[in-house]
């Protein structure tokens, strides 16, 4: 099902010195795309470095006619290969594998849909953003980032109807602190009648917090994880994630068991938090 | 068109390009984005008696044109995998591989007795090499009477081809194929992965849970073409050669240098759609050389000019 | 600013970063470019006791993330270079540690005995690892009591700080290790190259008319990472580490891992400017973690978290 | 003497599908470059490759003042490195280790000064043709490629004083043939009290036959070779070229002994032609 095209960079648009859209012409993977899949980028031809980054897939972007013409990724510089997407210029060639792993599954009316997102956590809520108004969902996009540079896209999700809850750390925007915070009220403050499910990606601890607190509340939580992952495909085992199963728990691929995960089921004492 | 075919022991392979245990799951999970029944052969997972944990992650680490991994053998047990996996891998027509673990001998005996009374089992990798655990494997397979004593002892039980991959661990890898040729293997794989770690030195610890991984990739590639060069000298016996192979002229180089067909690991991490390409490209340059059978290019370096 | 001092035996290095050698000439070559009084030291190509041809060309190939290389020991011999190259050394403040080579027991020796009748010479480096050279080198250094043998021979004849430069080409080299201490060793380094090969695959011909070559570079560095760590767990000797380090961070791997001090070869090659910020960047790390001297950060991994 | 800068790529000017000419800001190396000598290329940032390349200095690019600028490098694709310097892009910065290596001693009247390209080995004339020119040097260019698309910068060599024998392998242009024909029916032509230096550079095959002219015909031959290099500064010896020195033959480093060689000191049979 996924498929490797070598994707022609449309655009790259710098947003901070750290983040930037890289928008690729990948008709085939646009195509087959559901919210919250990744996909596998090489972020350089030859061997330096050697293997793919997981991405997820940030925008689906459609021709005039409306047909899926590409992808766009929300790329955060943290090392080499995301200082090579960042650098990447209009017309260079980016392979890029996908659509990989299993998807969000957009709740419907009456139930309402809370994204919460912290950073580049935002990337795979445009897509389930956009799934959530095709079923006319009411969403809340609770959005958290160390200061006002940190937030974008703002736009994109209010003009799709979300409501939106912004925090930062230095309190340059929105209240300062957590997202957890207004998230919490948000919970505590929910008649247990209405349904709402949670779905987080963001830090290790922040979907942590989260995952917490639907447990607390007693809300359908699931989370969009970012392990190592070696190939994207369940061939190498590295990406694996302790969650609870019938019987115990194990050691699953989150390329292709997840990223996204039932939040309630994940061992989050095993996910090691130094490298997330 | 080229023939392309090769022998292992009584298994017959379509072409010389099989998929790596280790870096292609159990086949199965690739067989929605390509064809497996058209590589030479598919390579499972190391397989134990019972199911396996494998090591805390992180497990892999980027290295200079290579990876450092400690999977610590994760897997379903051979049990599970004959039920589960071995039919579909039937059905889909792979030439089925399976690499062998144990953490005794009598483990060894004890899988290969399972897959020997399976249906679809093309041969049995037996995998004395896996730098990543501590009992069992890497034993045996850096103690030359350990190499010996464990492939004759499933030499006993098993009528499928056998055959020992081997550790670049050693002074002498050659030594070890002659070990493993005395003691009934019908071809020998090579190479396994180096021991090897590497440390974040910003924290100290080291980049992998489990300290010490295997290391593989391109990185690896000129010292594993030396050993299989080695070993093709030392015994009569297929070679299985691997070690960074990323391309057809990879593959050819291991060819020439002396093996009978080749795994691919790594790359595939970094290309999965390789396979077609690669089996593509080794018949180009057979046809464009004039060489009937990829047997005929096997361990054909020239030398003579140069020494 | 850190301590950056190290200590071998008698010879006390300014910092941990010194030129490997075969990597940096006679040190005189860079002598224009930079100043080469700022390195820790300079361990100065192998030498025989005679002039010696090495290879014919090509002498090296480039690999993935490294390169192999077969120059076979080219040199100027013991004699010439104490009479035409140390003094100038001397001149320009160098740190001077001599890499020397034998085909028999006693040219170490004769080659040792003329360097310690020279002035100038901190240290000597003796290569019994050179995997390029059929007769003597890695004759010795792949056998525990050739390596001892040649270690104790030389330590008799010799005052000078005594530094056995160890091959990675063999099962367990912290055991040579054990026997280099044993035998009176002031210090260790570690790795030479590994035994590696190419082919083109047009000709048929190994790349290197040599056909056997020893694989350095970034390649490398995880398998050298790993040696040098399992040596300090053996030993109590300085060890001198080395393989693929090409800044700052892979010099502190090295040292987090076990190392006193490092080597630096290849990374020269393609950034010969690079000692200026080796040094800086070590100094910044210790100073940015509190660390006085880069004496107390050596073999410094922690594992308890992680294991 | 050599330095080492992070030279912006000025321009990049694709001749034919495998020649480029790029152009260098480096007036640090510009400012001592003397003719035939060489840099040193880091012909992508990273590993791979992990190895510079030589590459003669084609032209001393001047500022409007006239002082040096930059050079630029006569690029022929025939591998990794080549082709990633025939992609470079404006802006571009490549590391640039040099000048290196000994140069070209330019003849002064009334000697002429007779230069031999093959291929690319035209890159290290036109700064010799420089220098002739500047000492008033009568001087010819033999240049000989397969065909007439691989001739360049004649005019540049035109404008200097030059004579030009054009040859070409298949007919295209000039003589058919080889560049030493005419070479060899000049040197036959002129007489023995009209001194003449000769320069070549090309392939090993090439300057092997015009070494063997200037021994036949007793003219002072120079050879500029182009052996593997793993350093360019003496560290390594891997670029050794066995010549004949008082004693006997030795392996001596082409890159700080040469590139420019006295042709009959060279012993060609030792040259592996497959390399060069
Ligand atoms: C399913 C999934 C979706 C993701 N989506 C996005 C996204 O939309 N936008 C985005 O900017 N990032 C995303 N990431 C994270 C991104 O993959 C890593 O930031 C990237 O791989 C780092 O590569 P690098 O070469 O820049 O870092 P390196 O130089 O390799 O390492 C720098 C740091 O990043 C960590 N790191 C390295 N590889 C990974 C990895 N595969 N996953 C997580 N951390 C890693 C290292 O431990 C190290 O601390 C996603 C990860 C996953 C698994
Ligand atoms: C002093 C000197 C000056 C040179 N000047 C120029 C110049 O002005 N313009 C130009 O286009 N080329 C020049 N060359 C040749 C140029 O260096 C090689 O073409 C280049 O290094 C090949 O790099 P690659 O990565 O493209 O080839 P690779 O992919 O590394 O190899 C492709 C082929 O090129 C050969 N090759 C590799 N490295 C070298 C090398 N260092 N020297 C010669 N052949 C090599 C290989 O054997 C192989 O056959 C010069 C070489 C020297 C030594
Ligand atoms: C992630 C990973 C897991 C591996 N697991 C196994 C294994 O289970 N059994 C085995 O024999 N080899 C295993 N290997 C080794 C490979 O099969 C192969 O020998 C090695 O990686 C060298 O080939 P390459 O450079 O093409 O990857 C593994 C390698 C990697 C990278
Ligand atoms: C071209 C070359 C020549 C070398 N010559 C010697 C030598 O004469 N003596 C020696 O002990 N090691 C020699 N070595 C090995 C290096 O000193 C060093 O041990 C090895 O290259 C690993 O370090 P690196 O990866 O930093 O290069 C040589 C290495 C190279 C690449
Ligand atoms: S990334 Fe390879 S199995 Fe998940
Ligand atoms: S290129 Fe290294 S010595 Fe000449």
């Amino acid at each position: 099902m996924p498929v490797d095209v070598p994707a022609a960079v449309v655009s790259n648009l710098r947003l901070t010195p750290e983040y930037n859209v890289l928008t690729l012409a990948a008709p085939e993977i646009a195509k087959l795309a559901a919210p919250g899949q990744f996909v596998m980028v090489k972020t350089a031809p030859g061997l330096d470095p050697l293997l793919r980054r997981p991405f997820s897939i940030f925008e689906i972007m459609r021709d005039p006619a409306g047909a899926p013409a590409g992808i766009s990724l929300l790329n955060k510089r943290v090392g080499v290969g995301t200082t090579l997407l960042y650098q990447a210029e209009a017309g260079d060639r980016i392979d890029c594998l996908g659509p990989l792993g299993q998807p969000f599954a957009p709740v419907s009316p009456p139930a309402e849909g809370w994204m919460v997102a912290g950073g580049v956590g935002l990337a795979p809520f445009a897509t389930l953003a956009q799934a959530l108004k095709a079923r006319g969902t009411p969403m809340t996009l609770f959005y958290g980032g160390r200061g006002a540079t940190d937030l974008f896209y703002e736009s994109f999700f209010a003009d799709l109807g979300a409501t939106l809850v912004i925090t930062t750390e230095d309190g340059s925007r929105g209240e300062q602190g957590r997202v957890t915070s207004p998230l919490e009220r948000a919970l505590a403050g929910r008649p247990a009648d209405r349904p709402v499910t949670v779905y987080a990606c963001g830090p290790t601890p922040m979907m942590r917090a989260v995952a917490d607190l639907g447990v607390r509340y007693a809300r359908a939580t699931y989370v969009s994880l970012e392990p190592v992952m070696g190939c994207g495909m369940g061939g190498c085992y590295s990406c694996v994630v302790r969650v609870t199963r019938p019987g115990g728990t194990h050691f699953v691929r989150s390329c292709i068991e997840g990223p996204v995960f039932d939040a309630t089921a994940v061992v989050w004492d095993a996910l090691s938090e130094g490298h997330h | 068109m080229a023939d392309l075919t090769v022998s292992i022991g009584a298994l017959t392979l379509k072409n010389p390009v099989i998929a790596a245990s280790g870096c292609f799951g159990y086949g199965v999970e690739y067989a929605s984005s390509l064809d497996i029944s058209a590589l030479g052969g598919v390579a499972v997972k190391g397989l134990f008696l019972n199911e396996r944990e494998g090591h805390a992650p992180p497990r892999i680490v980027e290295t200079p044109a290579g990876m450092l991994n400690a999977i610590g053998l994760q897997g379903i047990g051979v049990h599970r995998f004959v039920k589960e996996k071995l039919p579909e891998l039937g059905r889909l027509g792979a030439t089925t591989i399976v690499n062998v673990c144990g953490s005794t001998l009598d483990e060894y005996c004890d899988v290969a007795r399972v897959l020997s009374d399976a249906d679809g089992v093309g041969a049995i990798e037996l995998n004395i090499s896996c730098p990543n655990i501590k009992e069992g494997g890497i034993q045996f397979g850096c103690s030359l009477t350990g190499t010996y004593d464990v492939v004759s002892a499933v030499r006993k039980v098993t009528s499928l081809p056998l055959i020992p991959k081997l550790t670049p661990n050693v002074t002498d890898p050659a030594s070890f194929a002659r070990a493993a040729e005395e003691a009934g293997a019908d071809a020998i794989s090579l190479v396994n992965t180096f021991l090897a770690m590497a440390i974040d030195v910003e924290t100290r610890a080291p980049k992998l849970t489990n300290v010490m991984g295997g290391l593989s990739g391109p990185a690896i590639r000129p010292i594993a073409v030396r050993m299989v060069w080695e070993c093709r000298q030392a015994v009569k016996l297929p070679i299985i050669g691997m070690g960074g192979i990323t391309n057809a002229t990879d593959a050819l180089e291991f060819i020439i240098a002396g093996a009978d067909a080749v795994q691919v690991g790594t790359a595939n991490f970094v290309n999965p759609m390789l396979w077609a390409d690669m089996i593509a490209g080794i018949n180009d340059y057979l046809d464009r050389h004039g060489i009937a059978r990829v047997a005929d290019l096997v361990g054909q370096m020239t030398t003579g000019a140069n020494s």
